[in-house]
C-alpha cells in the first residue's frame, strides 16, 4: 500500500507540477470587462440557471439515477456499497447521536430558555432552510452557526464546531426535518457575491495535489480514487451531519470540508470561516430540490 | 467517564416472532490504537450481553475487539407485542449497560 | 472439557431450578466469556479453545452473508442464518485478524438461527461462521476483500 | 503554527547580528514569508510549514546543506501555492459548468 501510495503521490505531484508551470506560462492577459450598469439584475435567475446545469450534468452522467436519489450520496451510484449502507441504515450508529442531541436540545440554558427559543417553529423541521443569506448582517448563516449564536445570545459558551455536542444538536434538528425539500434562495447582490465566492472555491484547485472540489466530485465523480468511489457533489449537504465509519463518530459538514482539504494537502480553513460558509451555501443551492436525509452514515 | 453505557433497542413482533435490533454505545478500543501523543489507548470492549424474556435467556453474546465501534447485533425469538424483555451488558472494564424494552 | 460450563447459560433457561440459582448468584453468568478463545492469535487455536475436539465440517445449510468487498473494514455487516435444528450458538471468526474470534452468540430454545452483527476487519480475509448444534460444528466461509480507502469518497 | 512563527522569530534574532549562515537564514525567511502570503490567500499547502520547521532544526543542528535544501523546497511549495491562488482567481470560471 505504501508503494501504491507513493506512486499516486508521485503521479499527482507530477500533474501538479505540470499544472502549476502551465499556470505560469499561460497567464491570460485580458482587459477587465466592465459590466454595463443595469437597473436590476435577477440574481435568483442566474442561480437557477446554474442549478439547472448542475442537475443535468449529473443526470447525464448517471443516467439510471433519479435526481431525487442523489441525496444518498455515493450510495445513489454504486449498488454494492449501497447494499452495505442500507444494512447499516437499518439501525445506524447516529441514532445514538440523535438521542443525545434531543437531550441537549431540551436541556434548558442557565437562563431557563432552550434552543427552541431561537428557531422558527421551535427548531423542528427547519434544517432545509439552512444555510440562508442574512440580509441584515450580510452573511451566510449555517445551522451550526445559528446553534452557537443561540447559545451566545442566551449567555452560554459556544460549542466547538467539528464533532460532539454541536454536531449532535445539528443531527437532532436534521432528523426532525427529514424529507423536507431544500430550497435555498439568493435574495440580493450581496447574497449573490457570497454564492459566487462559494462557487469559486468549489472550482479552484488547491493543495499539493492540485485538486478542486469539482475535479473529484464533478468531473470524475463515480470513478475510483484508490478504494473510494468519488461521490457526486449534488447531494453532499443533504445528509449532514454525518457519522463516518472512518471517524467512528458524528461530524459536521465543516469537519468534512476540513478533511477533504487535508486530503489534497491543502491547509484547511477554520470552521465556519466565511469561505466555508459560502461553499456550503453554494453546495446547498446546487442540491436544491433534494430532501433532507441527515444525519447520515458514510464509510 | 461514566460507569454505564447506553443501549438502544428496537423490537417488533410479527406472527409471533420478535425481531430485536440492538445498538450499543461503546468505543470498542482494540488496545492497539495510539492517541495523539503516541500512548497506547487501553483495551476497552463490550464483553457480554444477555437478553431475558419472561425469565428465560433468549440470547447471550460474548464479544471481542473484532466487533465494530458502537456494536450492532440483531436476532429473532418467539414473543408477543406488549411483552417486554431486558438487556444487560458488561464490558471488560466492568462498565454496564441496561435496557428494558417493550415489544411493538 | 468445559462444555458443560459453556452451555450452562442456555441450560439455565430450560430449568427453573437453575434459574433460582442464577438469581442468587447473578455474577456466574459473567464468568463465561471465553478468554482463551478470544485471546488465541490464530484461527485453529481459537476454534480449538472455543470448541475443543467437536467434529467440524462445511455445511451449506449455514448461510453466511458478507459483502464481497467491504466498503469499510471498520464496519462489515454480517448475517448468519440456518435451518439446522437445535442450534446452541454461532461463532464468527476472521482468519487474518490478530485475534480471529470476533463473537459467540448463544441462542435460547425459542431463538431463531438468524443473526446480524457488524464486525471489524484489518485486511482481506476469510470470514468463518461456525454453528454448534447437537455436539457438531457446521461451518460456512466467505472471503471479504478489504481495501484501504484514501479520502472516503 | 504559533510555535513555528515563534521559532522563526527567534532564529531571526539569533542570527541577525552575524553574517554567519546568512544565505540559509534568508532562504528560510523567504520561505516563511511566501508561506504566510499563501496562507493569506487561503491556499497554503499542508506540507509547507513542516518543511520550514525541519529546515530550522537542520540549521540549528549545523547542517547547512540540509537546511538550505529544505528551505528551497518549502519556498518552491509556497510559491506554487501562490501561483495556484492567482491561477484560480483568474481562471476558475473556465472550470465551471457551461
Amino acid at each position: 500500500m505504501k508503494t501504491l501510495n507513493t506512486l499516486l503521490i508521485i503521479t499527482l505531484t507530477l500533474l501538479m507540477i505540470t499544472a502549476c508551470s502551465d499556470n505560469g506560462s499561460n497567464q491570460k492577459i485580458e482587459e477587465p470587462q466592465v459590466a454595463t450598469p443595469e437597473q436590476t439584475v435577477d440574481y435568483q435567475l442566474e442561480v437557477d440557471l446554474d442549478v439547472k446545469k448542475f442537475r443535468s450534468y449529473y443526470s447525464d452522467k448517471f443516467k439510471n439515477v433519479a435526481i431525487e436519489d442523489f441525496k444518498d450520496g455515493v450510495y445513489a451510484i454504486d449498488e454494492a456499497s449501497r447494499e452495505q449502507w442500507l444494512e447499516i441504515e437499518e439501525f445506524p450508529p447516529y441514532e445514538l447521536s440523535i438521542d443525545e442531541g434531543l437531550e441537549f436540545f431540551e436541556t434548558p440554558f442557565a437562563n431557563g430558555k432552550t434552543y427552541s427559543s431561537c428557531f422558527e417553529n421551535g427548531g423542528q423541521a427547519v434544517r432545509q432552510n439552512y444555510p440562508y443569506f442574512d440580509t441584515e448582517t450580510n452573511q451566510v448563516i449555517t445551522l451550526e452557526l445559528a446553534i452557537n449564536q443561540c447559545r451566545e445570545k442566551n449567555g452560554e459558551q459556544p460549542l466547538s464546531y467539528g464533532i460532539g455536542e454541536l454536531a449532535a444538536v445539528s443531527a437532532y434538528m436534521a432528523n426532525s426535518s427529514r424529507d423536507k425539500i431544500f430550497d435555498v434562495k439568493v435574495p440580493n447582490e450581496e447574497a449573490y457575491a457570497a454564492y459566487i465566492d462559494g462557487k469559486q472555491f468549489f472550482y479552484s484547485k488547491r493543495g499539493q495535489l492540485n485538486f478542486s472540489c469539482a475535479d473529484c466530485h464533478l468531473k470524475i465523480s463515480g470513478s475510483h480514487l484508490r478504494a473510494d468511489i468519488l461521490s457526486p457533489a449534488i447531494g453532499h449537504p443533504t445528509g449532514m451531519p454525518v457519522y463516518r465509519s472512518n471517524w467512528g463518530e458524528l461530524g459536521t459538514i465543516g469537519h468534512r470540508y476540513r478533511e477533504c482539504n487535508k486530503n489534497v494537502r491543502a491547509n484547511p480553513l477554520p470552521y465556519q470561516s466565511e469561505t466555508y460558509r459560502n461553499l456550503e451555501y453554494f453546495q446547498t443551492i446546487m442540491s436544491n430540490g433534494l430532501a433532507v436525509n441527515g444525519p447520515s452514515s458514510r464509510k | 467517564m461514566s460507569d454505564t453505557f447506553k443501549i438502544k433497542v428496537r423490537a417488533k413482533s410479527k406472527k409471533g416472532v420478535v425481531k430485536a435490533k440492538l445498538l450499543v454505545k461503546h468505543p470498542m478500543e482494540s488496545g492497539m490504537r495510539k492517541d495523539t501523543e503516541g500512548n497506547l489507548i487501553p483495551i476497552h470492549h463490550l464483553k457480554e450481553l444477555t437478553v431475558k424474556y419472561k425469565d428465560e435467556t433468549v440470547f447471550y453474546g460474548e464479544f471481542g475487539t473484532g466487533v465494530s465501534k458502537d456494536p450492532f447485533v440483531a436476532f429473532s425469538f418467539k414473543g408477543e407485542p406488549g411483552d417486554s424483555f431486558v438487556v444487560d451488558a458488561i464490558d471488560n472494564q466492568g462498565k454496564t449497560g441496561k435496557a428494558e424494552v417493550v415489544i411493538k | 472439557m468445559t462444555l458443560s460450563r459453556r452451555n450452562f447459560f442456555i441450560k439455565l433457561g430450560k430449568s427453573a431450578g437453575y434459574i433460582a440459582l442464577v438469581a442468587s448468584l447473578p455474577k456466574i453468568a459473567w464468568a463465561k466469556w471465553n478468554e482463551a478463545a478470544f485471546h488465541a492469535n490464530n484461527l485453529d487455536a481459537a476454534i480449538k479453545a472455543k470448541y475443543g475436539d467437536l467434529s467440524l465440517a462445511d455445511n451449506a445449510a449455514v448461510k453466511l452473508s458478507a459483502p464481497a468487498i467491504a466498503e469499510n473494514g471498520a464496519v462489515v455487516p454480517i448475517k448468519v442464518k440456518s435451518d439446522i435444528p437445535n442450534v446452541k450458538n454461532i461463532s464468527l471468526f476472521v482468519r487474518d485478524n490478530p485475534a480471529p474470534l470476533v463473537t459467540t452468540l448463544h441462542l435460547g430454545p425459542t431463538t431463531d438461527t438468524d443473526i446480524q452483527i457488524r464486525i471489524r476487519m484489518g485486511k482481506t480475509s476469510d470470514v468463518i461462521a461456525i454453528v454448534e448444534a447437537d455436539g457438531k460444528l457446521h461451518r460456512a466461509s466467505q472471503q471479504v476483500k478489504v481495501t484501504i480507502g484514501g479520502c472516503g469518497g | 503554527m504559533r510555535t513555528l512563527t515563534y521559532s522563526v522569530m527567534i532564529l531571526v534574532l539569533v542570527f541577525s547580528f552575524s553574517s554567519h549562515l546568512k544565505a540559509e537564514k534568508s532562504l528560510i525567511n523567504s520561505a516563511e514569508t511566501a508561506r504566510l502570503e499563501a496562507k493569506k490567500l487561503g491556499f497554503e499547502w499542508s506540507t509547507t510549514s513542516a518543511l520550514i520547521k525541519q529546515a530550522i532544526e537542520a540549521l540549528e543542528a549545523g547542517d547547512k546543506d540540509k537546511a538550505s535544501l529544505l528551505a528551497q523546497k518549502a519556498l518552491k511549495e509556497a510559491q506554487n501555492a501562490i501561483k495556484q491562488a492567482k491561477y484560480a482567481e483568474e481562471n476558475w470560471q473556465d472550470a465551471a459548468l457551461k
